[in-house]
């Protein structure tokens, strides 16, 4: 008798352990141990030694977002990939058609990407 | 070059980052104010000064033999070729003559120190640059090298080992033929230094084509040593103004290609490779036997006048400037001190490259703080 | 691309080699005949003709002697503020009769600053020490040991 | 039997679709509009599979719609953080009040 | 081959798959700072020194002794930082962290893992939220260094899950399901393990998974040399040790994901399926850290482009031949 | 010889584009000359075709020529000469060539001279053509040429405000009267489908002319009178005479020869033409003598308190054109256009000599004359023959014409007309002796004008004595001694039944008109030759009928209260419409849409937030709206 | 016995419990940050309810996409703009209380249609047609939904160079 949830009972159960863990050591049994009076000298951020200037702003600029967006697009790619490859033996020649077809708009995609010189870092 | 150029003035906001003292990667206690905008840096400015002791200063009031431990604590890396610079200095101004056996003994030693010098240079830069072990293997070779000069002068660092007219003791028994053992060793070390790292291509990506700067700059920021070599200029005091009796070895000078860092690097390995071959030339020639100081008078005192002589240091050419009046102690001293001239260059170099090029340039200048500051 | 393989390979080879670490507190380093560590002063010889003081660049030695009985001098006090010695053995050199040596000690790290301030005595201590841990090392002054104890 | 009544879980739907209307049409920072209105969409999501688990014939063409209103979400969010970053570039704000001008 | 799933959800099996899950959490535990040990001890000998060996017997107890003194030492809390999310982060990194190891089939019988249908792109979909973590905790210490390094490893990590889900793909269309425990056995059946047919994946997974753990070549974001400590450079205490107990339960997480694709997780002829798992797993972590002890770090930005550049091509490449190459035979 | 009759009306239209192309400064001399000769030779052509038409009693058919289709009709343009329009032609340039010489002497000497020719010749090309067309249409057409030239020539002294007023007047009026004939030839050639004469008067004599509801006889009676309302206009008759007097300030000639001769006889011609039309519908004719009847009395009754010479002319003409439409109208067809013929010749000497009167003294106010015999011998002597003949004096011109009509009246049953008549008569008598005594005998009453006062040269006297003579002898073309001959040439193709040639002489009647002719040139002798009666004690006494002649009846001042009133009343009307209610209600629109506009501009707050709202709340409302009508849950 | 029989209800309750919390805290929170991480917890909640739903595939997906790249390119979204933005505390001006109208009506109704609809009686049917989840939905995704697919791949590559464009940086290559 298949019972599809145990599985995810068990990740569940993994999940609740997980977060016990942290929770526990860091509020429960952390302070009992630690010793706790801040002082204003160490609590001032770290500026390899001088006093911290400038703010803590990130400076704009778009590479950091466009990673992202790269990011997104070719996760949904994998995504897709994932039930291709998985029932493969079953589509046959087709669903490669139509799989390559995906690939390659894809593929456009990164080169263009790529032409307009979004991947470097700089 | 304006710092903020009036296209965008308003969009780019620059960040002051400070690569200070703290800083794990700085050689010692150096100071770099970096101005960046985004990735890359808009303009650097050194900060020096947080290691002087004014020896300088000291020196007006110190007898020449006293000023000798002094010059150990200048290039802390290579006290030898600090001491020698000195008492070649005096010793030209006295016209001394100084014995066969010290003169080999000095030449064995100085090259010995000039290799622990360049061995710790490409531990430290490949550390910066992220290879944790050939840090140690190199200072497993630089600890040979230390044990050897422990057991001739009494130290590790601090030598104080040349006296004006030759130098303080003879070798100990023995110590020759460890000397003669290690070079053998020593270079199959630089073998495996060149096969672990040289081929790899991160590190290739990391040092080639960044830093470059050509011979007329070089020269113009008066930088010498491996800085003006790797330009493609063969400028080595030893070769060119030959100094004691290095004419009598056959060695030749490394020259880089085209001035980046990876020649730098490259040429410290090269230049270990060449020092070798001296201290191989040098245990052949030694004579057996013989004094190792000179006829000195018991107080020394330097005739009035300016007397000047460089040598080929670890970081570049080496020289004490002495006025004297007569007196037994100098009425002015001036050390030539070559990383204080190699970085120079440094803000030129860093403007407009990024953050991770900062690391690779600023470790391959090879400055030593000691030096620098005086 | 294969660079780095060589590099690995390389790393490879060193698993096997000797580790070089010394376990140091347990072992102790054996240091070469002519260290320079921390001085060792043997009062019998001295002469208090002061040329160590004089030589010293940071003149750190402070000493005073007076006349005894059959006109030779005798040290009484004899301090180096090893606050400030450079440990740059110029002082040994120009000792007439090698009163002053270095010996082979080097733990210096005290918890305060006085404790650097060593006097005649202290150093004295040390030269015992030094006599014991290397008696091959003192044949000449063997006998000078031996009756100069103070 | 499946044990979670087919009600409750549009409940849940249709209240996240309300919740996430209401911010968007109150919040003043446009991301977060942006965020209300991926909310509304996983709504309509969660109906999606309901009823291709608990509907009328269930088969599995609720679950691939759900796929792909999942795409469309993502490219939506990608082209509409992209055009919030241009005007914040050029107007310097992401406040809804601000931006109600197009000149600027 | 027994499942959580065969038999019927009742009391007791709810008690076994709680004490399951404690045990590998112990498990883990262990794992995490014997590995630890084990990575000062492996860099020390290729370094020609001996490692940590002066805690318990051959150190053994050295990683157990850090973790005792962060847990004594004090964790501060800067002042200009957020508080609730400084608190939150190494949480909301850890837990991903953890959970990810319940769908990783240790042996034959399954006692300790779920046996859900999509293992792999569980594992995947699961470490993206750590990134969440990462970016929180950097935000949250509101200074400089440590936002710009936050940014600049949420960038890489993102940039490197691509290619590490594109490979998986490799092993599944291979497999023929993304469950991982149909993977092992698909392996012990077909007796070839994945390595070999799927080199190419092989090596884009590599690559890929070092990047994902932010070690050597590709450990920028903590880079001491230029950005100081990356984004926990607030971090001190227990609180930093959260941040690290991540960073290794991921190695281990991923060394068993690397010996259930690619080296037929618990299969293997004589010995037990889970010494079968551990010996393909140590390998994994030995091979991490003798990469950690050679190679120097690359430059930021070749980093990224690196990735979009050769790794994704190289990834789709080996699909697509994968996917001919099955059509065919 | 009929066939060159186009010719008569062509020369006059040669010499007015000859002195077109000549322009404005031409010499006197040579657009005099060009003019009369030319003007003579149509006469002579005129003559010819007149003696030709004489002898071969049988009607040449019409020569016409296709003009132009429109739709199914097509109209034709030509040509016809009948008995009555040969004779016509004969008088119209006649009378022409002679007004041409004399206008050289008096317009001597004005800048548009030139000008003045061209109108001129313009004038009897329309006039002479308008005689001879063969259809309605062409006759209209020419019958408005005519009208423009009337308006240029009165109005020729542009720079005088009252000639300006007084073309603008004559203009008008004679529109009016215009509009009527125009509504009568549609609707005759509506009903007939055509215009010619011939086929007009056939319809309708086989009362083929019906149209919709309107029956043949009615129709025709209306065509009839709307006929005669053009001829009303055109000839000065009682509603729409006013113009005629007001026209006098046009130069003398121009009166002499439209106002007298030609243009306003063109009215009677026109009702001469159609008689047919008018025998048909005796409600017709009998309109047609009663206007004529009326006109003729109120005309004369004003000229006897007039001041102005040309004035008392122009009264005296209209009394004569009343006469023949009484004629006409009483069916004496022969003996109105006799009267017309004479009256022609008669009325031109009048006011020719008026014009030399004028011309050497400088001004048309009677009283200021005076005494002329001495100065003006010929101009005295022609203007006395004239005068006899428009009193009816036994051998002039003027008796037998005008003792025919009256005898005809009386033989006709009309005894009122008759009655009518006769005052007429003796008042015609009067006035133009009054005018005579008061300019040519007594004493100069103003010596300044009188010492230049001299008799024009020949050009202006020989007109008037050629004038003098067929005032003198006109009469006998249509007497006893030659056997009635006019008659009989009218009667050769003129329409049957017409009242004429058959009548016996009454020669009681004759001696009465003579008699009353008398007694009114005695009356006029007594008041102002010896003054035995003062003229203004019985002007005092006569009191308001003075003021009432002397007023022109204050028809001018009616005219001017009914339509100017009416208009202005109707414009404040429309004006009020207008600027009230059609502008109120676009302003109002344009208030309306404003407010809205401005209602509307609230919603547009910018905030998307706000709008997004909106959605919702649409949506929520679609929502509701579906569930309660599909579901039924609500 | 029973009580683990029905664990997916109290299981599913939770979860709601936990996603209208998140939804609830997305409301409430003052800076942008926790928004994000509320929107964060509400889409792990989701993928948690497909899972209870037996659509594994798509629970993966949702945690993959949403949790995982649209959370990410939301919170680096923030972090490029003010992140230190704090909305001002909760007011009620005139235009939210309009819309605090409309989604509560529209939730009621939809509510109230919900309660009063008699749903269909829970067949037991199996919708993965016999093999795993992800099989399933790869078996109707490439047989029967081949064209939604390639428009999938249409509506990246556009979504992709129309961000791509917005976002870049203009300096360097041309002016704004």
């Amino acid at each position: 008798m298949f019972q599809y949830w145990n599985g995810y009972l068990f990740v569940a159960l993994f999940i609740i352990l997980g977060i016990l863990l942290p929770v526990a050591s860091l509020w429960v049994i952390g302070p009992l141990l630690r010793p706790n009076h801040p002082t204003q000298g160490k609590r001032t951020t770290y500026e390899s030694g001088l006093e911290p200037f400038g703010d803590a702003r990130v400076r704009y600029n778009a590479r950091y977002y466009l990673f992202a967006l790269l990011f997104v697009v070719f996760d949904v790619e994998t995504l897709f990939l994932y039930p291709w490859a998985v029932s493969y033996k079953r589509l046959g020649m087709f669903a490669l058609v139509e799989m390559l077809i995906f690939l390659f708009l894809l593929v456009i995609g990164l080169v263009y990407a790529w032409r307009k010189k979004v991947l470097e870092w700089t | 070059m304006s710092l903020i150029d009036e296209k965008d003035q308003v969009r780019t906001e620059e960040m002051l980052l400070n690569v200070g003292p703290q800083h794990p990667s700085t050689h010692g206690v150096f100071r770099l104010v970096v101005k960046i905008s985004g990735e890359t840096i808009i303009d650097a400015e050194p900060v020096i000064g947080y290691l002087h002791r004014g020896t300088e200063k000291l020196a007006e009031d110190l007898q020449y033999t006293q000023i000798i431990p002094y010059t150990d604590r200048l290039d802390y890396l290579a006290a030898m070729l600090n001491n020698y610079a000195l008492c070649h200095t005096v010793e030209e101004a006295l016209g001394l003559e100084i014995p066969e056996r010290a003169e080999y003994l000095r030449v064995i030693a100085m090259e010995l120190n000039r290799i622990a010098s360049h061995l710790l240079f490409i531990g430290t830069y490949l550390l910066d640059l992220g290879a944790m072990s050939p840090f140690l293997y190199v200072f497993a070779e630089r600890e040979r090298i230390i044990q050897l000069f422990n057991e001739l002068c009494g130290a590790r660092l601090t030598y104080n080992y040349m006296r004006i007219g030759g130098v303080k003791w003879d070798a100990p028994p023995g110590w020759l033929d460890k000397v003669r053992a290690f070079v053998p060793h020593m270079r199959e070390q630089l073998k495996m230094y060149d096969d672990l790292i040289t081929g790899n291509e991160i590190f290739l990506n990391r040092v080639r084509g960044i830093g470059v700067y050509d011979t007329e700059t070089a020269l113009a920021y008066g930088m010498s040593g491996i800085n003006l070599r790797s330009t493609g200029f063969d400028w080595d005091l030893r070769r060119k103004k030959p100094y004691s009796i290095y004419d009598r070895f056959d060695f030749e000078i490394p020259v880089g290609k085209n001035g980046d860092c990876f020649d730098r690097y490259y040429l410290h390995l090269l230049e270990m490779r060449e020092s070798l071959k001296i201290v191989e030339q040098a245990l052949d020639q030694i004579p057996e036997s013989g004094p190792v100081l000179g006829k000195v008078p018991k107080l020394i005192r330097v005739p009035a006048g300016e007397y000047y002589s460089g040598i080929e240091g670890a970081r570049g050419e080496l020289g004490f400037y002495i006025v004297s009046d007569g007196k037994d102690k100098p009425y002015r001293m001036k050390i030539r001190k070559p990383s204080f001239l190699n970085l120079q260059l440094l803000p030129k170099l860093l403007r407009g490259q990024n953050m991770a090029n900062l690391i690779a340039i600023l470790g391959a200048v090879d400055i030593v703080l000691g030096e620098v500051d005086a | 691309m294969f660079g780095f393989l060589k590099g690995l390979g390389v790393t490879l080879r060193q698993l096997p080699k000797k580790k070089v670490t010394l376990q140091y507190p347990d072992v102790r380093p054996e240091w070469p005949e002519r260290f320079r560590g921390v001085h060792r002063f043997i009062p019998e010889l001295c002469i208090v003709c002061n040329q160590c003081a004089r030589i010293c660049p940071t003149s750190c030695i402070s000493l005073s002697g007076t006349r005894d009985a059959n006109k030779k001098m005798r040290i009484d006090t004899y301090d180096i503020n090893f606050d400030i010695c450079i440990l740059c053995d110029l002082c040994t050199e120009v000792c007439p009769t090698e009163a002053v040596l270095m010996s082979d000690t080097f733990e210096l790290a005290t918890y305060s600053r006085d404790n650097l301030y060593l006097d005649m005595h202290w150093l004295y201590n040390n030269e015992l020490a030094y006599e014991q841990r290397h008696p091959d090392r003192v044949p000449q002054t063997a006998g000078e040991a031996k009756e100069g104890e103070a | 039997m499946f044990p979670i009544p087919t009600g409750s879980l549009l409940a849940l739907g249709a209240i996240l679709f309300c919740i996430g209307l209401y911010g968007a049409l109150t919040k003043r920072n446009l991301i977060i509009v942006l965020v209300s209105i991926e909310l509304m969409l996983n709504a309509a999501n969660i109906n999606l599979v309901t009823f291709s688990r608990l509907g009328v014939g269930p088969n599995i063409s609720g679950q691939v719609f759900a796929l792909f209103t999942i795409t469309v979400a993502a490219a939506e969010i990608a082209v509409g953080l992209a055009l919030l970053l241009a005007i914040f570039r050029v107007r310097k704000t992401t406040e809804v009040q601000d931006l109600n001008v197009h000149k600027h | 081959m027994w499942h959580w799933e065969a038999n019927p959800l009742n009391g007791p099996a709810v008690l076994g798959m709680v004490i399951g899950g404690v045990v590998i959490l112990i498990l883990t535990l262990l794992v995490v700072m014997y590995s630890i040990y084990w990575q000062r001890k492996l860099i020390g000998w290729i370094q020609w020194r001996i490692g940590p060996n002066r805690v318990g017997p051959f150190g053994l107890l050295q990683t157990a002794a850090d973790v005792i003194k962060l847990l004594i030492k004090e964790d501060v809390v800067p002042e200009k930082a957020d508080r609730a999310m400084f608190l939150l982060a190494p949480i909301i990194a850890f837990v991903p962290a953890f959970t990810v190891l319940a769908a990783i089939p240790f042996s034959a019988h399954h006692v300790f893992t779920a046996n859900i249908s999509i293992g792999a792109l569980f594992y995947v979909a699961l470490s993206a939220i750590t990134i969440h973590g990462v970016m929180l905790g950097a935000w949250a210490s509101n200074n400089k260094y440590s936002l710009i390094g936050g940014m600049r490893s949420a960038a890489q990590l993102i940039s490197y899950e691509i290619p590490l889900g594109l490979s998986i793909v490799g092993v599944v269309l291979m497999a023929g399901s993304i469950n991982l425990n149909d993977i092992v056995e698909a392996q012990a059946k077909s007796g070839l393990w994945y390595v070999i047919p799927q080199i190419l994946g092989f090596i884009v997974f590599m690559i890929a998974s070092t990047a994902e753990l932010s070690r050597t070549p590709f450990d920028l974001p903590e880079a001491e040399s230029e950005l100081v400590a990356g984004y926990h450079t607030e971090y001190s205490g227990f609180r930093f040790a959260f941040f690290m107990l991540t960073e290794y339960v991921y190695l281990f997480a991923m060394a068993g994901l690397f010996a259930t694709l690619y080296l037929g997780g618990w299969s293997g002829p004589l010995l037990p399926g889970w010494l079968w798992f551990a010996i393909k797993a140590f390998l994994y972590i030995s091979f991490q850290f003798w990469l950690q002890a050679t190679m120097p770090r690359m430059r930021v930005d070749q980093l990224m482009s690196f990735s979009w550049k050769v790794l994704l091509p190289l990834a789709l490449v080996n699909i697509v031949i994968t996917a001919v190459v099955k059509a065919f035979v | 010889m009929v066939e060159y009759a186009w010719l008569v009306p062509l020369l006059p239209l040669v010499a007015y584009v000859f002195l077109l192309v000549l322009g404005r400064r031409a010499p006197e001399g040579i657009v005099a000359g060009v003019s009369v000769v030319l003007t003579f030779a149509a006469f002579l052509i005129s003559a010819l075709v007149f003696r030709s038409v004489g002898q071969s009693p049988d009607q040449t058919g019409p020569y016409v020529f296709h003009w132009l289709t429109v739709g199914t009709h097509s109209f034709t343009v030509g040509f016809e000469v009948t008995h009555l329009n040969a004779l016509m032609l004969v008088v119209v340039s006649l009378v022409s060539t002679l007004v041409l010489l004399f206008s050289k002497g008096y317009m001597h000497g004005d800048e548009r001279f030139p000008v003045f020719y061209q109108y001129l010749n313009l004038f009897v090309f329309s006039m002479l053509a308008l005689v001879i067309s063969p259809n309605l249409l062409q006759l209209y057409i020419f019958w408005e040429m005519v009208g423009l030239c009337s308006y240029l020539l009165v109005g020729f002294w542009y720079f005088k405000p009252e000639a300006a007023l007084a073309a603008k007047k004559s203009f008008i009026v004679t529109r009016i009267g215009d509009v009527g004939l125009f509504t009568g030839i549609i609707l005759l050639f509506l009903a007939s489908g055509s215009f010619d004469y011939s086929t007009v008067f056939t319809a309708a004599a086989a009362h083929k002319l019906s149209l919709g509801w309107i029956s043949n006889d009615h129709l025709v009676t209306l065509a009839a009178i709307l006929i005669f309302v053009g001829a009303v206009g055109k000839s000065a008759q009682f509603p729409l005479h006013v113009w005629l007097p007001d026209a006098m300030e046009g130069p003398t000639p121009v009166s002499a020869l439209i106002h007298a001769a030609t243009m306003v006889a063109a009215g009677v011609y026109l009702v001469a033409r159609c008689y047919p039309l008018f025998q048909l519908s005796p409600a017709a004719l009998s309109t047609v003598a009663w206007i004529g009847g009326i006109t003729a009395l109120l005309a004369a009754l004003i000229a006897l308190t007039q001041r102005d010479i040309k004035r008392v002319i122009a009264y005296s003409t209209i009394s004569q054109l009343g006469y023949m439409m009484m004629a006409l109208g009483v069916g004496a067809y022969a003996y109105g256009v006799f009267h017309l013929m004479t009256h022609a010749f008669f009325k031109a000497l009048l006011f020719l000599a008026a014009g030399s009167v004028i011309h050497a003294l400088d001004t048309q106010d009677l009283f200021e004359m005076g005494g002329l015999y001495k100065k003006m011998k010929l101009t005295a002597w022609t203007f006395l023959a004239g005068a006899l003949a428009l009193a009816g004096i036994v051998p002039f011109a003027g008796f037998w014409s005008k003792d025919d009509i009256l005898a005809a009246a009386l033989e006709s049953g009309h005894t009122v007309l008759y009655v009518f008549g006769l005052i007429a008569a003796f008042c015609t008598a009067f006035y133009i002796f009054r005018v005579y005594f008061l300019t040519f005998t007594g004493q100069p009453r103003d010596p300044a004008r009188h010492e230049h006062a001299h008799e024009g040269s020949w050009v202006m006297t020989l007109p008037l004595v050629v004038l003098a003579v067929l005032a003198t002898i006109g009469g006998f073309f249509n007497t006893p001694f030659n056997g009635y001959g006019l008659e009989r040439y009218l009667f050769a193709d003129s329409p049957q039944g017409a009242i004429g040639a058959t009548t016996p002489e009454n020669v009681g009647l004759m001696v009465l008109s003579v008699l009353v002719g008398l007694a009114g040139i005695g009356l006029a002798a007594l008041m102002y030759w010896r003054p035995a009666i003062q003229p203004e004690k019985l002007a005092r006494s006569l009191g308001f009928l003075y003021q009432l002649s002397f007023r022109k009846f204050y028809l001018d001042e009616i005219y001017y209260a009914i339509v100017v009133a009416t208009g202005k009343a109707i414009a404040a009307i429309v004006d009020f419409v207008d600027r009230y209610i059609i502008d109120g209600i676009v302003r109002l629109v344009a208030r309306i849409v404003a407010t809205i506009g401005l209602g509307l501009k609230y919603t547009q707050t910018g905030q998307i937030q706000a709008y997004t709202a909106v959605a919702a709340f649409g949506v929520l409302i679609l929502v509701a709206w579906a569930m309660w009508s599909i579901g039924g849950v609500l | 016995m029973t009580f683990f029989l029905n664990a997916p209800m109290i299981g599913f309750y939770i979860i709601a419990l936990f996603i209208l919390g998140c939804a609830v805290m997305l409301l409430s929170f003052q800076r942008v940050i926790y928004m994000a991480l509320a929107i964060g917890g509400v889409f792990i909640g989701c993928a948690a309810i497909y899972i209870l739903l037996g659509a594994d595939f798509v629970g993966v997906a949702q945690l993959l996409i949403y949790a995982g790249a649209i959370t990410i390119l939301i919170m680096f979204a923030i972090m490029l703009t003010n992140h230190e933005a704090a909305d001002p505390p909760h007011k009620w001006t005139v235009r939210n209380i309009l819309s605090a109208v409309a989604a509560v009506l529209l939730g009621a109704v939809l509510l109230l249609v919900i309660r009063s609809t008699t749903w269909p009686p829970e067949v037991e049917a199996d919708v993965n047609g016999g093999n795993s989840n992800p099989v399933a939905v790869g078996l109707a995704l490439f047989q029967n939904y081949t064209v939604p697919f390639e428009l999938v791949s249409l509506l990246l590559i556009v979504g992709m160079v129309g961000a791509v464009i917005l976002a870049r940086e203009r300096k360097e290559d041309e002016e704004e």
